[in-house]
């Protein structure tokens, strides 16, 4: 069963065919089923249902009930007369994203990340390490400079926008590469799967 | 009620999380803890919207008998089945529902990462055409660092290995800063707009 | 604001306001034993980021409200964003749909909010041509809001009549039975023109290699950093990081959104001048400014 | 030549899927055995194992689920062989709930069936226990009590090689292989900082730099990183295994891709001058 799933998304290389489709609709309509009890079962049972029922000994929470509320707000889109309630939960939701991922991003992508990248230039008896840090500075630097809006990418400026760029570039083809030998080793494994322990060829 | 509930909502919540990281009071953090609770809840209702959206779309389909119809009633029923099994017969190790999902779902996924393997490869072919400096930077340093992580690399050259950690670790790591830090300004602004109400274009507001 | 708009603000407050506080005093009144109980409503090491916060916020309000005052604002173009414009044309030319991928990720990721915000642009682009607008989503709670902002794009446009709610789809949750799904409507629905934007992952490459064999022009636009290398190579245009959020207020003109741009921009100023000073000092061996942007 | 240009320009991109699969296939079933170096924290791994006394007792924390095989597989099996040739006696567990079965397997192709060794006197799988660092903490005072039955439900009481058993001080050496959370950074910071036992671990390419600070500082005799570490340690080991095989195909892979980059520019440029 296995191999012959494996082998019907493989066809799709040469071309899309009625065993790829058919592995496709299989495969949305499980993985559709199965995350739905998953979620069921670990997100809405869990905290919902385990929180104002909870086991033997332990208080209920009935703050919860509010989470639960706004849910039912979610499904009143099926009635389209108050199906603008829905819009309540859509809004808490996206306002409390909106907060929380604005506080991670300051951190870890904005301050952290300004942090390491004040170096000094000049590390007395290590060449390489000043190199490193002076490209490091400048690269970043002119990369910022790429990400500007307000004014035109002409004359000096335009320059160093455009040596911002290369640096994007180098920063792209370096990951990809990277990721190469990621990909491939799952591939590897996925070529074992077939012709060792599948077929026995590799000994 | 229509248009300023949710705006007023979206202005709490958000104000609410982002105090949340400046305030280290416990009974605050519990609450936290809680609402957050109440966005878990309600994501999950929307799976139940998830699921009639499906229907919704393939039946039209099934009913007109459009082509690939039958792939479509299949998907349907392969649904049915998993929620069926699921709901009725818990989601442990050993039910119906965990075989299913360990026999067709596990090799299936698996596969479809492989296939990346190969996707990688075709785009690297047709993209690292080297019709401009940007495009020349692009493609050596796509090929110095795949080769340099191989054992053939160091082969070649015996400091290849290293010579592609310097890349990762300096140039790579600039372009990088610089993405970084910009995202993190654009999701501040972004963040803010929609805090604030300024952005409700994804709301609607009739 | 009437008279209606502020009780309502005042309603809400109070509840919200109650909410919170009989929760902490119920917790006042009796600390969990055994735990530590932390009274303090201010963390006082993070009060540098306080700060770095409190600047570019007050430099992004203060430009959009300069906006709002009529100040002309000018905002170079960005190619990415052209592109959008470009690759809905093109389809509309061909009298071919559209596919819009807003990424895998849930509404609780603002890059996808981000994407919901474009795709109300893209939709009011859309609605004056008779061409269909393809929204595959991976997690349901975007189903709604893909629905929202569509139906408010096409009813800007006088067109609410035309809106195809059947043509925003939920798929599956599941990452690859979704790369899967989506790969087949590339290649049995024909679309003109994808666009990729928002949070992606492994499946990046899967969608715009797909894309790519079927001759379609493609945007993609991302800030996940590991992806953005396949976008490149595999698309015709690639909103980089910050040009995915940029691209709303890009899009729409409205002045005020224009002026949150600036702001962003002048907070970069800020961080490239925060950088210049600290590099020197740090050469110079003076180490307490680049004390003040460490994280705790 | 003109043609063969036009050919590789307008090359059907199945062409080139034919060549990767082939890359990788073959050196597959025919090895080549490109040679390359063994790193230091490779070489770390390998000499902290050979130095524990013939005979002794290691723990073998094997923190993994399927998703992570084909880089942690080949090191474990690498690992297993060493320990064997050095007749140390292997107590096996894991802190991730997949991971048990996965162990046994491992445990019965190498010690039951290539080493002929006996379950429970020489080797033992504890199996699962849910917890993370709680179990290791737990571990510290009385692994009997923490793992009170081993995977095939026999009482560690009974079981010879659990004799005399009690804590980490029973033990000479800890031999983590992780694919994450709990893994490698828990056991350092749990148990090798408190109890000062040797600690060695074997992680996924993705981990590996976050873990290689602890190397530095010496909290970790050794370090494998994906399966190009598998690769090296398997030269150590004298073995040839998933992890060189794999090295060969994923060199082999990539000649072939940097190959139709090559091909594609000559055909471009070539074709340029022409004007065509």
């Amino acid at each position: 069963m296995g191999a012959f799933l494996t082998l019907g998304i493989i066809s799709f290389l040469y071309k899309d065919n009625p065993w790829y489709k058919f592995c496709e609709a299989l495969f949305v309509g499980i993985s559709a089923g199965y995350w739905f009890c998953t979620v069921f079962w670990s997100q809405f049972v869990a905290k919902l249902w385990d929180n104002i029922y909870p086991t033997a000994g332990q208080p209920r929470q009935y703050v919860y009930l509010v989470g639960g509320i706004l849910g039912l707000m979610m499904l009143l889109r099926l009635v389209p007369k108050i199906g603008w309630f829905s819009r309540w939960p859509l809004a808490f939701v996206v306002g409390g994203t909106a907060g929380a991922y604005l506080i991670g991003y300051a951190l870890s992508n904005g301050m952290k990340q300004v942090k390491s990248t004040i170096l000094p230039l000049w590390v007395s008896g290590n060449l390489n390490a000043t190199v490193g840090n002076i490209i490091l500075v400048v690269g970043t630097f002119c990369g910022l400079i790429y990400f500007f809006f307000s004014k035109e990418q002409k004359g000096t400026y335009g320059k160093v926008a455009k040596l911002g760029i290369f640096f994007l570039m180098i920063t792209f083809g370096a990951s990809f590469g990277y990721t190469v030998m990621a990909r491939m080793s799952l591939l590897i494994g996925r070529m074992d799967f077939l012709f060792g322990t599948w077929l026995g060829l590799i000994k | 009620m229509r248009k300023e509930v949710p705006l007023i909502i979206t202005f709490l919540a958000g104000a609410f999380f982002i105090a949340d990281y400046f305030i280290p009071h416990t009974g605050f953090s519990d609450l936290a803890a809680k609402i957050n609770g109440w966005a878990i809840i309600v994501l999950a209702a929307s799976y139940i919207l998830g699921v009639l959206n499906i229907l919704r779309i393939n039946y039209g389909r099934v009913a007109k008998r459009e082509k690939d119809w039958i792939l479509k009633l299949i998907l349907v029923l392969c649904m049915f089945f998993m929620l069926g099994a699921g709901i009725f017969g818990g989601i442990t190790e050993g039910t119906l529902f965990d075989w299913f999902f360990v026999n067709t779902f596990t090799p299936m996924q698996a596969t479809m990462f492989a296939l990346l393997a190969f996707y990688i490869a075709s785009a690297a072919f047709r993209a690292f055409r080297v019709r401009t400096v940007q495009a020349a930077l692009l493609a050596i340093t796509a090929v110095l660092v795949m080769i340099g992580r191989v054992p053939i690399g160091e082969t070649i050259w015996k400091s290849f290995p290293d010579f592609t950690e310097w890349i990762m670790n300096v140039p790579q790591l600039a372009g990088k800063r610089a993405i970084l830090i910009g995202a993190a300004l654009g999701a501040i602004a972004t963040g803010l707009k929609v805090i604030t109400g300024l952005e409700r274009t994804y709301m609607g507001q009739d | 604001m009437n008279n209606r708009k502020i009780s309502l603000v005042i309603l809400i407050s109070a509840i919200w306001l109650t909410l919170c506080s009989q929760i902490l005093l119920a917790q006042e009144a009796a600390p969990p034993t055994g735990t530590k109980f932390d009274y303090h409503w201010f963390d006082t090491n993070r009060l540098n980021v306080f700060i770095t916060l409190a600047i570019v916020f007050s430099a992004i309000l203060w430009f959009i409200a300069r906006a709002k005052k009529g100040k002309s604002l000018f905002i170079r173009r960005i190619a990415g964003l052209d592109a959008i414009e470009e690759a809905v044309g093109r389809a509309t030319e061909m009298g071919k749909s559209v596919l819009y991928i807003p990424g895998i990720h849930d509404m609780n990721d603002i890059q996808t909010v981000a994407s919901m915000i474009i795709l109300g642009n893209v939709a009011k682009t859309i609605a004056r041509y008779d061409i269909p607008l393809i929204v595959p989503i991976r997690q349901p709670f975007v189903v709604p809001v893909a629905e929202e902002a569509v139906r408010q794009g096409y009813l800007s446009a006088g067109r609410p009549d035309a809106f195809m709610k059947d043509n925003i789809r939920f798929i599956s949750d599941e990452q690859f039975a979704y790369a899967a799904a989506v790969n087949g409507i590339m290649l049995r629905e024909r679309p003109a023109a994808n666009l990729l934007l928002g949070s992606f992952y492994a499946e990046s490459l899967l969608l715009a290699e797909t894309g790519a064999s079927t001759g379609a022009i493609q945007v993609a636009g991302t800030a996940n950093i590991h992806q953005l290398p396949f976008f490149v190579v595999a698309c015709d245009y690639t909103l980089i990081g910050e040009e995915l959020f940029a691209a709303s207020a890009y899009l729409s003109r409205e002045p005020k959104l224009l002026g949150s741009l600036k702001g962003s921009d002048l907070a970069k100023a800020l961080i490239v001048l925060a950088i210049i000073i600290g590099t020197i000092l740090e050469t110079i061996g003076v180490k307490w400014f680049t004390k003040l942007f460490v994280v705790q | 030549m003109q043609k063969f240009f036009e050919f590789i320009n307008q090359l059907d991109r199945r062409i080139i899927f034919i060549f990767v699969a082939l890359a990788i296939i073959l050196p597959l079933l025919f090895p080549l055995n490109i040679k390359f170096t063994v790193t230091e924290p490779v070489r770390g791994f390998y000499e902290a194992i050979d130095k524990v006394p013939n005979g002794s007792k290691v723990l073998f924390a094997c923190d993994f689920e399927p998703g992570s095989l084909p880089e942690l597989y080949p090191m474990t099996y690498a690992a297993l062989e060493q320990m064997l040739k050095k007749d140390l006696k292997i107590i096996a567990l894991s802190l991730w709930p997949a991971g048990p079965p996965l162990v046994e397997k491992a445990l019965t192709d190498m010690a039951q069936n290539e080493f002929k060794r006996k379950y429970g006197v020489d080797y033992v799988n504890l199996g699962f226990k849910e917890g993370r660092e709680v179990v290791m903490v737990s571990m510290g005072s009385s692994i009997p009590n923490t793992f009170p039955q081993d995977y095939r439900g026999t009482k560690v009481s009974q079981i010879p090689i659990m004799q005399g058993v009690n804590n980490f001080k029973d033990v000479k050496l800890i031999v983590n292989i992780s694919a994450g959370y709990p893994g490698t950074k828990e056991w350092v910071q749990q148990v090798q900082a408190r109890y000062n036992i040797g600690l060695v671990s074997g992680c996924t390419a993705v981990s590996a730099p976050e873990y290689y600070p602890y190397y530095q500082s010496k909290q970790l005799l050794g370090l494998l990183g994906g399966m190009k570490g598998a690769a090296e340690y398997e030269i150590l080991v004298n073995r040839i295994g998933l992890g060189r095989r794999g090295m060969d195909a994923q060199s082999m892979a990539h000649v072939i891709i940097f190959l139709f980059i090559l091909l594609g520019n000559l055909a471009y440029f070539s074709l340029k001058k022409k004007g065509t």
